[in-house]
Parts: C-alpha cells; sequence; structure tokens
C-alpha cells in the first residue's frame, strides 16, 4: 500500500497535517530571548491554540529554538540535543544574534551566524522579536511543514561533514559521539 | 567621617610603610596604593586588625599604556561603614601575585576569573584550569590588546559575499531621507 | 471458537472506544485549562493530532531490551482494567473478561503497567526516571489507603467483592452507592486526584523540575504507546468509578456524561493548584481521605 | 519403614563424608554433598507413602516418625528448596574457605527439618529442633563477622524458644505421660483451662521466634544476612517456615477447640500484620540487598502468620500457599544476591547499576520473583495475596486488611528499589567486567522462577496438597471447596479465573510489543545509558549519574513520624534491656559450637537418666 505512488502522496499530507499542527517545543532557553517564550505560550498570545506545546526533553520534542546569542559553549550542547531529537526535527533560529550575530556581532565567544552549524528552518528577525513575531514564525513554520519544505534535518544528514567540519572549527575539544541516526 | 578616614589611613601608613594614600572620591571611601608585596598582609591586616571583615569585590585594570595591571581589592567594614580601596600595580608583562584565598575564600572565584581573562598567574592558587571559557586556545579576552573583531572575524567568519558587513543604518537613514546625527557617525563603521 | 472471536471482536471495539472517548477527554481537559487560564486554547482533537504525529514520529534508538517491553507493560494494565470493568451495565455484546476477575484482583492489575513501565523507565538510565518512579510509588502508597478503605467499606456492606456483584445492588436497590454510602464515595473521589495525577499531585511528570519524568527518554512511538495506554487507562478508571457509585451505565451517552463529570472534579481542582511536594502528597492522602475513608467501614459496619 | 532409616543414614553419613572428604579431592565433596542431598530427596518421594509410621523406641521412650498430607507439604518445601540451593550451592561455594564446614551443615540443617516434619513425637521433634537451631547457628557465624552482635541474638532468641517449647512438652508430658502429638492433642480437651492456655502460649513461642515474628524478630535481619547466601535461600525460604509448620499445627488442633482460642487468633493476626507493616518500612530503608531482603522475608512472614492465624480455611490455604509461594520467591531472591555477590563482590545498591545487560538471567529469575513478591498477576504471589485479602475481609477484619494492604502497596517500593539498584540504571565502567553466574547457580533460580509463574496460573496444583494436609488436621472445611486448578474463590462466591486472564495478558503485551517496536527490531538501535538528556551534557565514561543514594527518601519523610516514634524507640529500649541479659548469656554461651553441644548432651542425659522420678 505504501509502495503506491498515490497512497504515499495520501500518508505524506496526512503526515505532514499533524506534523503540522503538533509542534513541541524543547523548552532549551540558551539565551535572553527565552524570555520571550512564557508571553507567547500564556493567555495573551496563547500559542498551544496553534497546537505549540513544551516539551521537556529532546526525545519528545519537534522544534528546536535557539533563542537568540548562542555562545561556543552552548553551542556544543545544542548540537548534542540537536542530535539527540528524533526525526523529522526543525530548527528555528530566534532573533538577530541567529542571523548574523546582531549586537554581539565582535564578541569573542559568541557565534554569528547559526546556520554554519545547525540547519535552520525558519528565522524570526527582532532584537528581541515580539510575540506576534514570534506566532508569525510558527506559522511560517508550519507553511513549510505543510508544504514539505522544512528538510533541515535532511540537509545536516547529507551534509554532515560541512557542518561537521564548521562544528569542529570552533569547537578544539571534540568529545562528542558521532551522529548517526 | 573624615577623622575616621584619616585615622585609617595613618593606621596603614603606619604598619605598611609603601602605603600611599589615594586621592578622594566620596565620603565613606578610602584609597590606599600598595606595592603587591603587600597585599596579602595587608588585606589580612585589614581583615582581623581593623574589622573590614567583608570582600565586596576585586576588580582588574588593564592600563595598556603603562604596561601595567591594576588590581584593586574593596573592603568593607559594618562598624565603620566604609570601604577601603587597596590598589597595587602588577606588571603586564608578568602578572604575578601571591594567593589570597585563605582570608577570604571567595577570592578564589575573582582569582580563577583574573587568570582566565587577563592571563594573571596567583601563585599557591589551587583551582580547575578551566572558569568559564571552554577550551580556549586564544589569547586572555579581557586584555585590552586582545581585537575581539578581528578575532570574531576570524573565527565565526562571515558568509561569502557578506565580508563588508556594511551598516544598515546607512541604508535606512537614505531610504527615508533622513541625516544621521554627526555623534551617531563615529559609531557608524 | 466462534465465540472467542467474538470475544475479541469485543475487546477490540470496547478499546477502541476507550482510546477515541480517553483521547477527547485529554483534549478537552487541554481545552478547559486553557478556558480557565483565559486562553483560547486547542481544539478538543489536538490529543488526536498529536498521537498520530507521535506515531508517525521515527524511533530510531532504545536503552535495552526492558526500556522496550515498558510501553508494553503499560498498555497490558490499560488494556486488562478496561476488559475487567463491566462498560455497558447489562450489555451482552462486550462481556469482555468482567467475570473473571473481581476488585482485588482490579487493584493489582492496576499496579502491573506502572511497575513495568518504572522498569523500562529504570534501563534507560536518567536519574530523573527513577526520581519520578520513587516518587510515584510513594503517592501510590499515599492514594491507595483511602481508595482501598472505601472499596472494603463497599465490600463488607454489600458482601460481595466482585464489581458486578456491586452494580447488582445498586440496579436492585434503585439508588446510587454514592448516595447510600457518601463517606466512601468521598474517599474514593479524593483518591481519584492521586490516581489522575493532575496538580496538585503531579509529582511524577513535573516537566519543569523532573524532565517530564519516567517518560523523560520516549519519544516517538514509546511516547505514542504510553499515550494511548494513558488515554484508555482513564476511561476504565472513570468508567469503575461510574459502575461503583454512580450505578454503571445502559448505553454510551449516559456513560460519556457521567465519567465526563467524574474527571472533572480532579481536572478542576488540578487547573486551581500548584505542586505538592511528596511528602506533602503522601501525607494530604492519610489525612482526611483516610479520615473519610474510617467513617465508610464505620458506616458499613454498622449498616451491614 | 526402612525408609526413614535409610534416609537419615544417609544424611548422617554424608554430612560426616562430605566433610572429610575435602581433605581428599575438592570435587569429590561436591558430588558427595549433592549425593547426600539428592539421594534422600528421591527416596522420600518415591519411598514414603501416607500414613505410614514407623514406631520405635529409645531408652523405654516411644517415639513416632511418620508422614501425613500436611507435614508432605513441608517436606516439599524443605527437600525441594533444599535440593535447588544444594545444587545452586556448589557454584556458590567454588573457590570458598571452609566448604567442608558449609556442606556438614547445610545437610543438617536439611536433615533436621526433614526430621521435623516428620516427627509425630515431642521427643524427636525437639531434638531435630535444636539440630536446625545449631547447624543454622554455626551458618550464621560462618562470615565470622558480626559473631558477638548477631551470632548470640540469634541463638539467645533461639534458647529462649527452645526452652518454651520444652517447658510446653514436659508439662504435657506430666499429664499424658506419652510423647505422641497425636496423644497430646487427645488429652488437650480434658485439661484444666489454665493449662489450655499455657501449652499453646509456650509453643507458639517457640514457633514465634523461628518464623521472626514482630517482638521475637530482631534476630531475623543480622542472621539471614550474615549467612552463605546458599544457605540463606533455605534459611529463609525453608527454615523458618518450621515455625510457621508448629504454628498451624497447633493453632488447628489445639487452639480450635478452645472457645477462648478466637483472642489468639486475633492477637496473632495483629501481629503478624504489625510485623508485615514494620518489617515492609524498614525494608525500604535499607541499602543493602542482603538487608533489604531479610526485612523483607519478616514481613512476608508476617502475612503468612496473618493468614493462619485468621484461620477460616481461605486464610489457612492463603497463608500456607504464601508460605510455599514464599519459598520460591525469597530463595530465588537471596540466590540471585548471592550470584551478585560472587560476581562483583558487594551487594550494595549504591556501589552496582546496570548489571542487566551482563546478568540477564538472574536479571529474569529477580524480575519474575520480584513480581510474584509484589503480589502482581499472572504471577504465583497473586494468588495468595487474593486470598489472604479475601479471607481477611470474609471474616470481619476490616482495619487489618488496611494494615496488610498498606504493608503489600509500600512493598512496591522496595521491590523496585532491588530491580533498580542491581540491574537498571546506568552501566558504569567499574563493573564491565562481570559476567553471568556460572550455569549451576543460574539454573535452580530459574527453575524456580518456573514453578511461580505455572504456579500463578494453576494454583490448584499446590492447592490440592494444602486443602488435603489441612483435612488430615482435622480441619473443618466448611465451604467444601474454594479453588479449582485454575479458579479461586472467596467464601461469598466471587472468584477469579486465572487462565483467560493469563492468556489476554500475554496477547496484549505480544500485540503492543510487536506495535513498538512494528518497524523493525533493526530499526531502532541500542544505545548506552550515557546517552540520556542531560541538557545537552555530554556525561565523561567515569562519571556516575546513577540515582542511587537516598533512593526512597521522598516517602521515608513521609513515615518519618512513624519510624522515629514508635520502631527506633522501641529498638533501642528493647536493645538496651537485652544488653544485659546478653551480658549474662556470654558467659553460658561462649559462642563456641562444642559448648553448646555439651550443654544439651548433658541435659538430654539427664534427662534420659531421671526421667522416672522427673516425671
Amino acid at each position: 500500500m505504501v509502495n503506491d505512488k498515490h497512497s504515499q502522496k495520501i500518508v505524506d499530507f496526512i503526515q505532514n497535517w499533524s506534523r503540522k499542527h503538533s509542534i513541541w517545543v524543547l523548552a532549551y532557553g540558551t539565551g535572553c530571548g527565552a524570555i520571550e517564550i512564557p508571553p507567547t505560550m500564556t493567555s495573551r498570545y496563547d500559542a498551544e491554540r496553534l497546537g505549540v506545546r513544551g516539551a521537556a526533553t529532546p526525545r519528545q520534542a519537534d522544534v528546536l529554538m535557539i533563542t537568540g546569542y548562542l555562545t561556543v559553549k552552548t553551542l556544543k550542547r545544542v548540537i548534542r540535543v540537536y542530535e539527540q531529537m528524533q526525526d523529522p526535527k526543525y530548527v528555528i533560529g530566534f532573533g538577530s544574534c541567529t542571523i548574523n550575530g546582531g549586537m554581539y556581532y565582535d564578541s569573542y565567544n559568541t557565534i554569528n551566524v547559526l546556520d554554519k552549524y545547525l540547519p535552520v528552518d525558519v528565522y524570526i528577525n527582532g532584537c528581541m522579536p515580539r510575540p506576534e513575531a514570534v506566532l508569525s514564525g510558527f506559522a511560517q513554520l508550519q507553511k513549510r511543514i505543510a508544504e514539505g519544505r522544512a528538510d533541515g534535518a535532511t540537509q545536516y544528514k547529507e551534509n554532515l561533514e560541512w557542518y561537521r567540519a564548521n562544528q569542529k572549527r570552533i569547537i578544539p575539544n571534540w568529545v562528542m559521539p558521532e551522529y548517526n541516526w | 567621617m573624615k577623622e575616621l578616614k584619616e585615622n585609617i589611613i595613618q593606621r596603614l601608613k603606619t604598619n605598611f610603610a609603601d602605603a600611599v594614600a589615594g586621592s578622594e572620591f566620596s565620603y565613606n571611601r578610602v584609597d590606599v596604593h600598595v606595592k603587591k608585596e603587600t597585599i596579602p598582609s595587608i588585606l589580612f591586616y585589614l581583615k582581623e586588625e581593623m574589622g573590614y571583615v567583608h570582600l565586596s569585590h576585586i576588580s582588574c585594570v588593564d592600563w595598556l599604556e603603562e604596561g601595567e595591571f591594576e588590581l584593586v581589592f574593596i573592603v568593607w567594614s559594618p562598624v565603620d561603614k566604609v570601604k577601603v580601596f587597596v590598589k597595587t600595580r602588577l606588571d603586564r608583562e608578568n602578572p604575578v601575585l601571591e594567593n589570597i584565598d585563605m582570608i577570604w575564600r571567595q577570592a578564589n572565584t575573582y582569582e580563577r576569573e583574573f587568570r582566565e581573562m587577563f592571563g594573571i598567574q596567583f601563585t599557591g592558587l589551587v583551582a580547575p584550569d578551566e572558569f568559564i571559557l571552554e577550551d580556549w586556545q586564544g589569547p586572555p579576552p579581557f586584555r585590552r590588546d586582545f581585537d575581539t573583531a578581528e578575532y570574531a572575524k576570524k573565527t565565526f567568519w562571515n558568509r561569502p559575499g557578506r565580508e563588508d558587513a556594511q551598516d544598515v543604518r546607512e541604508t535606512i537613514s537614505g531610504r527615508d531621507g533622513e541625516e544621521i546625527p554627526d555623534f551617531a557617525k563615529k559609531y557608524s563603521r | 471458537m466462534e465465540e472467542v472471536l467474538y470475544n475479541i471482536l469485543g475487546a477490540v471495539v470496547t478499546f477502541i472506544v476507550a482510546f477515541v472517548v480517553g483521547m477527547t477527554y485529554g483534549g478537552l481537559t487541554r481545552k478547559i485549562t486553557a478556558r480557565v487560564q483565559n486562553r483560547k486554547g486547542p481544539p478538543f482533537y489536538q490529543n488526536f493530532i498529536d498521537a498520530f504525529k507521535l506515531a508517525s514520529k521515527k524511533t530510531a534508538i532504545h536503552h535495552g531490551v526492558m526500556h522496550l517491553m515498558g510501553p508494553a507493560f503499560l498498555m497490558v494494565t490499560s488494556v486488562m482494567t478496561l476488559l475487567i470493568v463491566p462498560v455497558l451495565a447489562g450489555n451482552n455484546w462486550f462481556p469482555n473478561l468482567n467475570f473473571h476477575g473481581d476488585l482485588i484482583f482490579l487493584l493489582y492489575i492496576m499496579t502491573f503497567g506502572p511497575l513495568g513501565m518504572a522498569l523500562g523507565a529504570g534501563q534507560t538510565g536518567n536519574p530523573n526516571s527513577a526520581i519520578g518512579v520513587t516518587r510515584g510509588l510513594s503517592q501510590m502508597v499515599g492514594f491507595e489507603i483511602p481508595w482501598v478503605m472505601s472499596l472494603v467499606a463497599l465490600m463488607i456492606q454489600y458482601h460481595t467483592t466482585s464489581i458486578t456483584g456491586l452494580m447488582e445492588v445498586q440496579a436492585q436497590s434503585g439508588t446510587w452507592l454514592m448516595l447510600s454510602s457518601p463517606f466512601a464515595f468521598i474517599a474514593a473521589v479524593m483518591a481519584m486526584f492521586g490516581m489522575f495525577r493532575y496538580s496538585p499531585f503531579d509529582i511524577v511528570g513535573a516537566p519543569t523540575e523532573l524532565a517530564s519524568g519516567p517518560v523523560s527518554e520516549n519519544g516517538g512511538k514509546f511516547l505514542f504507546v504510553m499515550m494511548s495506554a494513558g488515554s484508555v487507562f482513564t476511561f476504565a478508571k472513570l468508567t469503575l468509578y461510574v459502575d461503583l457509585f454512580m450505578g454503571g451505565a445502559s448505553n454510551l451517552v449516559v456513560l460519556l456524561i457521567k465519567t465526563f463529570l467524574l474527571y472533572m472534579i480532579p481536572v478542576l481542582y488540578g487547573v486551581t493548584s500548584p505542586r505538592y511536594r511528596t511528602e506533602q502528597a503522601v501525607r494530604w492522602f492519610w489525612g482526611w481521605p483516610t479520615f473519610f475513608g474510617f467513617l465508610a467501614i464505620i458506616q458499613a459496619v454498622i449498616l451491614k | 519403614m526402612e525408609t526413614y532409616s535409610i534416609i537419615f543414614a544417609i544424611f548422617l553419613g554424608g554430612a560426616v563424608l562430605t566433610y572429610f572428604a575435602g581433605k581428599l579431592n575438592s570435587i569429590l565433596q561436591d558430588i558427595l554433598f549433592l549425593g547426600s542431598v539428592l539421594v534422600p530427596t528421591y527416596l522420600f518421594f518415591s519411598g514414603v507413602s501416607f500414613g505410614s509410621a514407623m514406631p520405635f523406641s529409645l531408652e523405654g521412650i516411644s517415639l513416632l516418625w511418620g508422614i501425613d498430607h500436611y507435614s508432605w507439604l513441608f517436606a516439599l518445601i524443605v527437600l525441594g528448596l533444599g535440593s535447588l540451593a544444594a545444587v545452586y550451592a556448589i557454584g556458590y561455594m567454588k573457590g570458598k574457605e571452609r566448604k567442608g564446614y558449609f556442606y556438614f551443615n547445610f545437610i543438617l540443617s536439611v536433615m533436621s527439618m526433614l526430621g521435623i516434619v516428620v516427627s509425630q513425637d515431642l521427643i524427636s521433634f525437639f531434638i531435630f529442633w535444636e539440630i536446625m537451631t545449631w547447624s543454622s547457628y554455626l551458618m550464621v557465624i560462618y562470615n565470622g563477622k558480626d559473631i558477638q552482635r548477631v551470632g548470640i541474638k540469634y541463638f539467645v532468641f533461639s534458647a529462649i524458644g527452645a526452652y518454651a517449647m520444652l517447658m510446653g512438652i514436659v508439662i504435657v508430658h506430666s499429664i499424658t505421660h506419652t510423647f505422641f502429638i497425636e496423644d497430646m492433642i487427645q488429652a488437650y480437651g480434658h485439661m484444666s483451662l489454665q493449662l489450655q492456655i499455657w501449652i499453646p502460649i509456650l509453643f507458639l513461642i517457640a514457633f514465634a521466634v523461628k518464623a521472626a515474628m514482630m517482638p521475637l524478630h530482631v534476630w531475623a535481619p543480622g542472621a539471614y544476612s550474615n549467612a552463605p547466601m546458599a544457605y540463606t535461600s533455605l534459611f529463609s525460604g525453608a527454615l523458618s517456615k518450621m515455625g510457621v509448620y508448629g504454628m498451624v499445627l497447633i493453632l488447628v488442633t489445639l487452639v480450635s477447640r478452645l472457645p477462648q482460642g478466637i483472642w489468639f487468633r486475633e492477637v496473632l493476626a495483629w501481629l503478624g500484620g504489625i510485623t508485615a507493616a514494620v518489617g515492609t518500612l524498614w525494608a525500604i530503608k535499607q541499602d543493602d540487598a542482603k538487608k533489604l531482603l531479610a526485612y523483607s522475608s519478616v514481613a512476608q512472614l508476617g502475612y503468612i502468620i496473618t493468614g493462619v492465624a485468621i484461620g477460616t480455611e481461605l486464610g489457612m490455604l492463603a497463608g500456607l500457599f504464601l508460605a510455599v509461594m514464599h519459598a520460591l520467591f525469597k530463595g530465588t531472591l537471596f540466590m540471585a544476591v548471592g550470584a551478585i555477590e560472587k560476581q562483583t563482590g558487594t551487594t550494595n545498591f549504591t556501589e552496582i547499576t546496570g548489571l542487566i545487560r551482563k546478568m540477564p538471567w538472574t536479571f529474569l529469575a529477580s524480575l519474575m520473583s520480584i513480581i510474584a513478591l509484589a503480589g502482581i498477576p499472572p504471577l504465583g504471589g497473586f494468588v495468595g495475596k487474593w486470598m489472604l485479602y479475601e479471607s481477611l475481609i470474609t471474616s470481619d477484619h476490616y482495619l487489618l486488611v488496611i494494615l496488610i494492604f498498606f504493608a503489600s502497596t509500600a512493598g512496591f517500593l522496595y521491590c523496585y528499589k532491588f530491580l533498580f539498584g542491581f540491574f537498571l540504571g546506568q552501566e558504569e565502567k567499574e563493573w564491565e567486567h562481570v559476567k553471568e553466574a556460572p550455569a549451576t547457580m543460574v539454573v535452580p533460580m530459574i527453575l524456580m522462577s518456573v514453578f511461580m509463574f505455572v504456579l500463578g496460573t494453576f494454583p490448584g496444583i499446590i492447592l490440592k496438597p494444602i486443602n488435603n494436609g489441612l483435612m488430615d488436621l482435622g480441619f473443618v472445611d466448611s465451604y467444601k471447596h474454594l479453588w479449582e486448578t485454575s479458579v479461586i474463590f472467596n467464601n461469598w462466591g466471587d472468584h477469579v479465573i486465572l487462565q483467560p486472564i493469563l492468556y489476554s495478558i500475554i496477547a496484549i503485551f505480544l500485540f503492543f510489543l510487536i506495535l513498538v517496536v512494528w518497524k523493525g527490531y533493526k530499526g531502532t538501535r541500542y544505545v548506552t545509558t550515557k546517552d540520556i538528556s542531560t541538557s545537552g551534557e555530554v556525561p565523561k565514561e567515569d562519571e556516575n549519574l546513577t540515582f542511587s543514594v537516598g533512593f526512597t527518601q521522598p516517602f521515608l519523610r513521609a513515615v518519618a513520624p512513624v519510624m522515629r516514634r514508635q520502631i527506633d524507640k522501641y529498638y533501642t529500649e528493647f536493645a538496651k534491656g537485652l544488653e544485659g541479659l546478653f551480658e549474662f548469656m556470654r558467659r553460658i554461651y561462649t559462642g563456641n559450637a562444642q559448648t553448646y553441644a555439651l550443654y544439651v548432651v548433658v541435659f538430654v542425659v539427664i534427662v534420659l537418666l531421671f526421667k522416672d522420678v522427673l516425671f
């Protein structure tokens, strides 16, 4: 049944639809942007009506949200967390710091461009992005998932060597287990 | 208060030959300059004999032009309600000071930070090698001759084609037809 | 042979009903919680979407045999409880295992799954899982006391230990046990708070504290099976309460109304409560609930 | 009739031969040891028929050995567990010191326990009882540690029990002038009320000591954990059942005739309940597996005593069924602990973790016995627990059933602690070298697990002999039939049908197991326990993330007032009171086995010489 091309299309459609409407965000606040998440989740903006919900551990989560600047030290942990997440998984870059370094563009210990190290599906612009912007980011992600274009994880797998080289370039003491799932 | 402050300076001067009073900043603050060899004994004296039991802060200033680091030990007495700033200068090429964390245990944390951020060595300091930075291989980053922008550009390299990193403010102001004030231009790249 | 096949068919139908109802209740709970907090809340079918997404998620890793078996253990408990509890009174369509076990058996089969899942959680090696498990077992010791007291009161008052027997008693007398043994009902409802693990008794999961506790290493299909098991278990427990105290239900609509009303008690209590510490939770159950349990036993002995 | 003589001759001869064979050859010694336990077992079950008795006389005292259905049940426990433990002991004792000493006492223990159940007269009963006490005492001090504290405590309590029993025997003899138990039962109805009360009390004290009932249990944790584990499985599994054996005998044959007997029963039942609760709480607190299991044994015997003390048919069935089950699961658990001790060298939960992948068969056996211990269907423990609850509810013990329920629910905590502490949790580098125990140790455990599983679905296999035994004791069967092969009933006619339940459980389990790993077992890959969500941190190889210290702290904090206010005070006061006694006892009991032997030999000789004058 699954091998049939048309039924595969239908299955994909249903899967993408369910993935779109059930986004479990890993509660992993890396930077100052984490403070924008509570208003997004609670009464005023209520992201839960879109199916967005917090997940406690990487094994349960779908979305890894990089909330703001990312120090080299945190990057190591973030990579580990991302690799522990199960497919399908998405990354949202949150705030200008993840795009070009933002106000920390010349800091000696925060990275400048996130998608050299992790595949980012959606960027949310702003410093800080307001909850409306965060919701619009989620909406954008949902759109991409529904269209099947949120394929960051696949890209990561395909270009693992490139990503790995970039990561190892700024993390000299690499002791992490290899990514192989 | 004034008498009290003079009294303090006088006491320190009589006990420590190299102590020099600094300029006056505020009503409850006393500045004392000493040589680096005197640091442990003067701090110990302040704590044990004069009741300056609280180590508020240790600060480090990089006097790049003079080739020296200045370490400032701020201690506080709950009885006198006076802050004493004990300052000392270290040679920038070979900054070494005696460890004082047996006087105040919390000094240990400051010393680790100075060791990592300024490269100041404390003789007899027992602590793990790393403090905040993990696997740091560059020069001590808080030294003023360390160019963070250059380092960041080198380490967290920009995307090809975006090396210029041009200031968006000019674009925006040009679009809206508004002038960038002079003071703002100074910071504009 | 044919009979066995019919039984299996009945069991499957019961399971599907329980799954759908339990999932819907879960969604409604989220909706109601949201409304209480002045939010719009997710749609009531949100739990189905979540479950489907979890099922379609890739599961690439396991931590060993017990970890693989954990969700299955949990499911066994849920389904066994569901099969033992009479879903619809006087309905011969789904006899399942109604006449094969009694209340004491039910109490014990209900502890089978959590313990089995605890083994799975233990093998993941996550310290949070083990902490969650000990908390859960401690809380179980807490709420089982008033719960058992209430059940013992019913048993000795009506001289039967079987659920169907107690349902017959209500059918014959025409009054619900909830009204004729009010103390037992109060004790049982208070024990229910611990059973459903809504706050203030959500010390097992405690997402902010223990990273969701025993399930912290389970994602994808594992979590899907656990979630389904939880939904089915919720429905089974609610049905048990309805059978014991509210005279059972003769059709599905009545059953849904009764179970939903019962379900709202822990949910609404939980919406407005913070979380207890473990020993506070345990002692809470040994306070007023146990007192009402004693009253229930005294009443049963007098009225026997 | 010759069979008895042959059996006991083989036991005695085997014991002595085994002891000396160690000087010649270690393997010969093992074979002799196995032979001298297994051959009498075979002879007993093939050659001895019910109702057969062997009267003989010794120094003019006529003695009687025989067997009925009731004692056959306990012979089954003793010899069954004894043979399996003997097989296990071969592996366990490999490479240990003083093998001869161990084997000698082991055989003597099995012999004396068999002797107790075949004795139909009080003299041989008492003599075997004493042999059992000595041999177990010598085993307790085998390791040579804590002799003063543990060994003496055990012996003092045993002595208190034995002398209470001796007094009872003397009183009985002064009235009936024979030592036959049958005669004692006959004469009991005609005694004065005072004697009717005192004789059961004296006997019950002796039996309560062996069964480790609440006020007399303080010896048990130390003794159980100090003996070598191969013996403790027998010690806790079978030897403590001798107390239950005697208790049932006294309760059914003597106390049930007494109108005031209800008080005996009530007090015993409550003591049993309190023993269960207190033993459970203390078991939860232990960090050492041996201590945990020892307290757990105390608690489990509490259930058994409660069951038999209630005295209804269901209660008796429950108590004796639990006795059989306890022999099975506690025997297995002590064996498992022994296997772990042998492989790792420690039994502390805070040291060992993650053995499941290294010792899978031991884990399987432990898992089965823990499920049985916790009383969770579909294993045998559930049947016993179910019958116990039903008997308590149907015989109007409303608060006692709550107490028992509390004990057994709290028991889950230590059950989980045992499994988690040893087998689950983080796998540490320190225990990487650990391998599965040798086959001689694993096979007995697995065999007993299979028995537990079978009994869970077909309890009738063992309920039938129990019922026959109760009938033999003259128990009045008022309900005729409370069980079928795989159905159990209570007095009110409610029942649990075990067979379809087992099948359903297996079917559902398999279905969902397949569902979970539906995409194929290959799809999921094993990752180590270091690969867990630790907020992105990568644990180092030697980083220990296991949660095992203060494992049950939340619960213990909740019950802290109970443990502090009553139990602790009770223990310290009791210990203080006993300390003076110990000081005195130490002068008599020098800690030297020969001295004790001398005492008793002298005593028996005096009794035999002056029997006409004395009685």
